[in-house]
C-alpha cells in the first residue's frame, strides 16, 4: 500500500500532517512519538520576532470544540532555527514552517530567511489566523490580499508555497482561486472560525482577548465543504483541516478533496492518533482495495446518489 | 513517557456531596509518577465534552507489593467532575500520564511543611510517602472551607504527619485561612523548612508571600486551564520572572505545575 | 420580573421563539406546548407556491450539530394562511412568518399577501437559506442583494420586517447594516452554515442535497461572535440563534446583544424545552437581580476582564 | 399528549452480541401507548450525540396490573444502539412519547399475519396482545439473517401465535427470505387476512408487492430517519401516492410509522 502524496514538489511519506499551534514546535512530543512517522509537522505559527500572546485564559471548550486565543506566543524565527530545527532534523522530521507577519514585508523576510534553512521543507503562509490584530487574516479575507503575500513570497523561495486559507469568508473557493494564480504550490485550509463565549455569571467573555478560534469536531462539516469546494475550483493540491480525530474523519477530507491532512485540536485529545489513524486508513484501503491513498483524493461520488422517487 | 491507559474504575469513594476518590487500574502510570505529577483524564464516548482534564495523583494504590493502580481525589466543580463523582466501578476512563515537573522533596535537617487549601491536598499524598522515605519531619497545614470537607486526616496522622487545620467557618481547627497558622509557625520555628503548597492561586500568591517574607524556600503546585498536558497548545501559561525585572509566559503543563515561589509573578503585584 | 420585549411595533411577551423550519406550522406542537406562551413561533420557510423538498436524507448528525437539507418542502402561502393561520390565532400564538423567494418579486408578493392575513405579526424574510439554489442566500450573502430585498418588502406592508441573515459571509456586521438602512426593524442570525457530510464506505454525500446546512450546539460560538458583531453594528434589534439548548445559552446571546432569541434544534431534542428556558431565565434574574430582561440586552462587558499581567 | 420521562433503567437483557431488550421505568408512557407506536430515547449527558432515536415499544411491562414501564428491542448498529447495549441498572434514559399512529388492529373473522424482519419484530408484541384481546387469529412470519438472531419464540408461542420462521442461512426454519413463506401462505390460505409488516425497507417492499398481488391488505411500519418525531423536522418524509397518479412527501412520524401499504411509493417502482 502506498501512503505518499506530493505536495508541490514535497513528498509526504503519509498525509498525515501535525496542525499548526497544536504540537508546539515538535520536539514536545518527541518522547511519545517517533515524528519521522508523520507525513509532516507544521510548526507553530512563527513571526520574525518572539511574542508573548495574550493573557490567559486563552482556550474555552465549547461543545465538541474549543476557542483559542492564543496570540500566537513565540520564540521567533531565528530562536527556531537555531534551537529547534537541529534537533527535528536529527528526529528526521518532515518540516513545514507556519510564518505569520504584520505586513507584506515580514512575510517576505521569514520566506527568505527559512529558505536558507536546513531542515525546511515547506513553508505555510498564515494568512487566517484569527487572534492578531495586524496582518493575517486582513490579507486571507480577499482574494487581492491572498494574492500579494503568495506572490511576493514564491519570488524569495524555492520552497513549497502553501497559504493556509480562513474560512470567515464568503468565498472561499475564489481565495483559493487567488492563491492558485499567484503561484502557490498547495492551500491548506481551514484555519479556525471566529467565535466567542460569555461567562453569564459575570457577563464578561470567557477568552483574555474576547474573541477567539473555534477548532475541533464541532467545525468538520463545515470545512469538509470548503475542502470540496476548493478541490473543485482548484489544481493545486488542497491540504484539509477541522475536526478530524479518526481515521473516517481523514478519509472524509480525502475523499472530499484533500491531498493531505492535518489534525490539530484531537491531538491534545490523544497524543497517541497518529498511529491510530494510520492503521485506521490501511484498513480501510485494505478493504476497498484501494493501492494508492492519493487515487482516493477527490473520489467522492456527487452523481450516483441512489435516486429516490421525485417529485413530479 | 506519557502513556494513556484505558482506565478500569476499580473502585469510587465518594467522601462528601462533592468530594470523591476514584480508583483506577493504571498501574503503569502509577509506577512511573512522582509526587507532584498529574495525569489528563477523560471519560465519555462522544466529542462532548472534548478536552481531558487535568488531575494530580492522589495515591499510588497497592494489593500488597503490586502496584495495581492510582486514585484521583476529585471535586465536583462541572462536567468531567460530575463523570468522575458519577463513575460506577467497571467504567473505563482514559487516563494519560504522568506528566508535569515533580516535587523536589527534602531531606533531613529539613522540615517539609505542606500547605493544602481544599482538593489542593490531592498531591501530598504521594509528596508524604516520598518525605517519608526520606525520613524527614512533615506538617500538613491544611484548610478547607467546613470541617466536614478536610477528609484523609486519619491517613495523614498515622503516617506521623503532624496536622494543623484550618477552617473558614471554624469548625475545626483554627477559623480562617491556612496561611493564618503557617505564618504563625515561620515565625515560631528555628528549623529549616521546605514549604510545598498546593490550593487555589490566591491562596499559592499569599504562601508565597508568607513563604518571601520568612526567606523559606517554598515550591508551589498550580491550576491553569490546560488544554493537552503535554506542551503542545500554549493553553497553560503562567508569567515567570526573567533576568533583568522583565517577564514571560511559560507552560505550566512542562515547566510546572511544580514552580519555586519565587519565580512566579502573581495577579496582584 | 418583566421577560417582554419588543421587535420594533411588536411586543412579545417573552423572548423566546420558535426557530423556523424547527417546529413545522406550530400546530404540530400544540397538543405538548401551550404556544400562547411562546414569545413568538417562526413558521417554516413558505414559498408562494408549494414546494416538495429534497428526497431524503434529509439529515445527518455531526458532532453536537446536525446538517439539513429538506429544501422547504411546504404547503405554500395561501394553504398556510387557509389551513395553519385561523388555528394559530384560536391558539393565541404570535406568529413570525418565515417568507422565500426566488426573485424580488415573490418576497414582495408573499409581504403583501401576509400583510392582508390576519394573526400575522411580523415577517422574516429568509435570504440565507442555503439548501435551495435559486434566490435566498444569493441576496442575503451581499450588501447589494440585502438592501434590495428589504427596501422592496418594506413598501408593501405594515408589519414588521425582519431579514434572516446567512454567517456564510465574511462581513455579517456589513449585511445588517445594509438591512438597517433599508429599513428593517429587526435582523435575526444566524441560518445555518453550509456544511456537508461524506460516507467514506459508499464515498457518497450523506444528504442526497449532497451540501446541506449545520445547526445545533457546534455552532453556538460562532453566532454568538456574529450576534455581538451586528449588536455593535446597528441599532436595530438583533435575534440571535444558532445552538441554544439551555438558560444558559440564550442568555448569552441576550448578553451578547440579542434581544429576543430562536431555538431552532434544540425543540428536537427536547420537545418540552420552553419551560425550561423560561424558569432558568428567571432565576437567573431573581439571583443577579435584573427586573426587565431587555436591560440585559448587549450588557457583555468586554473592558474590565480582570488583569493578568501583561507583556512588557 | 406524548410525555418526556428520565427513565431509570430496570434491567438490559442481552439477547446476543447485538441485540438486547432494555427496560425502562417510564409506567405513563407504556399505559399510553397503543402497538406500533414509537419514542423518541436519548442516553447522554452531553451534545454528542445530540439527537433523539426512535425506538418502536417492544413490551408494556408489568408487576401483577401494575404497569411499571416499557421495553425496547435494540440492535446494535451506531452510537445510540451502543448505549442501549451498554446501559446498565440504574442509568438514566431520556424517553419521549408515545409518538406516532399505530397499527389498527383487526377483529374476527379476520385473520392477523405479523411479517417480521431482524429487529423489525420490535411492534408485534404489544398487537399480539392487542389482537388477542379481539381474539384474532394470530401467525407470525419472522426471518433473521440466522436462527440465533430468532429471539421471543417461547413468548408468541404461548401466547398462541402461529410462527412461521426462517433464515437467510437456513440455520432455522426456512432457507431464505420471510418473504417466501408468506407468499405461499396467501398462496394457500382461503380466510380474510390483515398482514402488518416491520423490517427493512426492501422487504416492506417486498411484503407490499405480495400483498397486493393477492389483493390482501396490508399495514406496514416503516423505517425513516426521524430529527424530532413530533413532526417539527420535516426529515422522516416518505412518497405517498395522490389522487391523478401524483405524489407527495409525508411525514412518516405524524403520518406514520404505519402506512397502508397501497398507499406508498417505493423506491424501485
Ligand atoms: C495540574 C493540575 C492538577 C489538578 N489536580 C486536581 C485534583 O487532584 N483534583 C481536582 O478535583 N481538581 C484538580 N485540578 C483541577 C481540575 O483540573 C478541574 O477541576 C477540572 O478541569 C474541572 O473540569 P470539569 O470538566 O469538571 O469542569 P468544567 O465543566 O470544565 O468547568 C466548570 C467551571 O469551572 C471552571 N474551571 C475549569 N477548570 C478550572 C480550574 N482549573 N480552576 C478553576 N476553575 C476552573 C470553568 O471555567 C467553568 O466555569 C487540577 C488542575 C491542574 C491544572
Ligand atoms: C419508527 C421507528 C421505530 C424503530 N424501532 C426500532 C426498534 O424497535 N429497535 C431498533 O433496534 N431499531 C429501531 N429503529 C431504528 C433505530 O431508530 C436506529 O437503529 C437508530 O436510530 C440507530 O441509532 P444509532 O445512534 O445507534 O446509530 P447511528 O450512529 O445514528 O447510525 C449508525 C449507522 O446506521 C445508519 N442508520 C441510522 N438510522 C438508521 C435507520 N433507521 N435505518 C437504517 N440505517 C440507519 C446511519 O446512517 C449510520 O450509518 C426504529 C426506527 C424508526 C423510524
Ligand atoms: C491552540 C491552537 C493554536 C493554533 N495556532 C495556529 C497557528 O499558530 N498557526 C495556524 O496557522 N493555525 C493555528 N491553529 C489552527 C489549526 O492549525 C487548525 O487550522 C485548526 O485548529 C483546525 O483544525 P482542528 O480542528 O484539527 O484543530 C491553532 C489551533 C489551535 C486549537
Ligand atoms: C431542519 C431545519 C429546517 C430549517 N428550516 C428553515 C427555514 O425554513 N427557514 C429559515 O429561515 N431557517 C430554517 N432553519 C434554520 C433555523 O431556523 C435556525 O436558523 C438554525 O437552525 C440555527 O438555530 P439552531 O442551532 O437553534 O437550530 C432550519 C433549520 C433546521 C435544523
Ligand atoms: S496544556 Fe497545552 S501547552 Fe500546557
Ligand atoms: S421526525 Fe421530525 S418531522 Fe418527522
Amino acid at each position: 500500500m502506498d501512503l505518499s502524496v506530493e505536495i508541490g514538489t514535497l513528498r509526504l511519506s503519509n498525509p498525515l500532517i501535525a496542525a499548526s499551534g497544536c504540537y508546539g514546535y515538535g520536539v514536545e512530543y518527541a518522547d511519545a512519538v517517533d515524528l519521522s512517522t508523520l507525513g509532516a509537522i507544521a510548526s507553530k505559527g512563527l513571526f520574525l520576532a518572539p511574542r508573548e500572546g495574550h493573557p490567559p485564559p486563552r482556550i474555552v471548550e465549547t461543545p465538541s470544540g474549543m476557542l483559542n486565543a492564543i496570540g500566537l506566543q513565540g520564540i521567533g524565527v531565528h530562536r527556531y532555527i537555531a534551537e529547534k530545527l537541529p534537533e527535528l532534523r536529527r528526529l528526521g522530521a518532515t518540516n513545514i514552517v507556519n510564518i505569520c507577519g504584520s505586513t507584506l514585508d515580514e512575510y517576505v523576510e521569514l520566506a527568505r530567511i527559512l529558505s536558507d534553512a536546513e531542515g525546511v521543507h515547506a513553508l505555510e503562509i498564515n494568512i487566517s489566523c484569527p487572534n492578531i490584530k495586524e496582518g493575517g487574516i486582513t490579507f486571507g479575507c480577499s482574494m487581492h490580499g491572498t494574492f500579494d503575500v503568495v506572490s511576493a513570497v514564491k519570488k524569495v523561495t524555492h520552497l513549497p508555497v502553501i497559504p493556509k486559507l480562513t474560512p470567515n469568508v464568503t468565498d472561499v473557493a475564489s481565495i483559493a482561486k487567488a492563491a492558485e494564480d499567484a503561484g502557490a504550490d498547495a492551500v491548506s485550509l481551514v484555519n479556525t472560525f471566529l467565535a466567542m463565549a460569555i461567562d453569564v455569571e459575570t457577563r464578561r467573555p470567557k477568552l483574555s482577548n474576547i474573541v477567539g478560534g473555534l477548532s475541533g469536531p464541532a467545525i468538520r462539516p463545515i470545512a469538509v465543504r470548503m475542502v470540496y469546494e476548493c478541490r473543485r475550483t482548484v489544481k493545486i493540491p488542497v491540504i484539509g483541516m477541522g475536526g478530524i480525530a479518526s481515521a473516517v474523519d481523514a478519509l472524509e477530507f480525502i475523499i472530499a478533496g484533500a491531498t493531505a491532512v492535518q489534525v490539530g485540536t484531537a491531538n491534545f485529545v490523544d497524543p497517541f492518533i497518529w498511529s491510530k489513524l494510520t492503521a485506521g486508513i490501511e484498513d480501510y484501503m485494505r478493504r476497498h482495495g484501494v493501492r494508492r491513498i492519493a487515487d482516493l483524493v477527490g473520489s467522492v461520488d456527487t452523481s450516483t446518489r441512489e435516486k429516490e422517487w421525485v417529485s413530479s | 513517557m506519557p502513556r494513556d491507559v484505558e482506565a478500569r474504575v476499580l473502585q469510587n469513594t465518594r467522601l462528601s456531596p462533592d468530594y470523591n476518590v476514584i480508583t483506577l487500574a493504571a498501574p503503569e502510570i502509577a509506577a512511573a509518577t512522582r509526587p507532584g505529577q498529574f495525569v489528563m483524564v477523560r471519560s465519555s464516548h462522544g466529542s462532548d465534552p472534548l478536552l481531558r482534564r487535568p488531575f494530580s495523583v492522589f495515591e499510588i494504590v497497592r494489593s500488597g507489593n503490586r502496584i495495581e493502580g492510582l486514585s484521583l481525589l476529585s471535586k465536583r466543580i462541572g462536567v468531567t467532575t460530575r463523570l468522575l463523582f458519577d463513575a460506577v466501578e467497571g467504567d473505563v476512563i482514559s487516563c494519560l500520564g504522568p506528566l508535569g515537573r515533580p516535587f523536589d522533596p527534602v531531606s533531613p535537617p529539613s522540615e517539609a511543611w505542606m500547605v493544602a487549601g481544599g482538593v489542593g491536598l490531592a498531591p501530598f499524598a504521594t509528596l508524604t510517602e516520598a518525605l517519608l522515605e526520606r525520613g524527614a519531619k512533615t506538617t500538613l497545614f491544611y484548610g478547607a472551607r467546613t470541617g466536614a470537607e478536610l477528609f484523609y486526616l486519619d491517613w495523614f496522622a498515622s503516617r506521623g504527619v503532624r496536622l494543623v487545620l484550618s477552617t473558614e467557618d471554624g469548625s475545626k481547627g483554627e477559623r480562617g485561612r491556612v496561611t493564618l497558622p503557617l505564618e504563625q509557625a515561620l515565625r515560631e520555628t528555628s528549623s529549616e523548612v521546605m514549604i510545598y503548597a498546593c490550593g487555589p492561586e490566591r491562596m499559592l500568591e499569599a504562601v508565597s508571600h508568607v513563604a518571601g517574607k520568612f526567606k523559606t524556600p517554598a515550591q508551589v503546585s498550580v491550576e491553569r486551564v490546560m488544554g493537552c498536558g503535554m506542551g503542545g497548545c500554549y493553553s497553560c501559561v503562567i508569567p515567570v520572572r526573567e533576568a533583568g525585572g522583565r517577564h514571560h509566559y511559560v507552560r505550566s503543563c512542562l515547566a510546572g505545575p511544580v514552580f519555586t515561589a519565587s519565580d512566579l509573578v502573581w495577579d496582584h503585584e
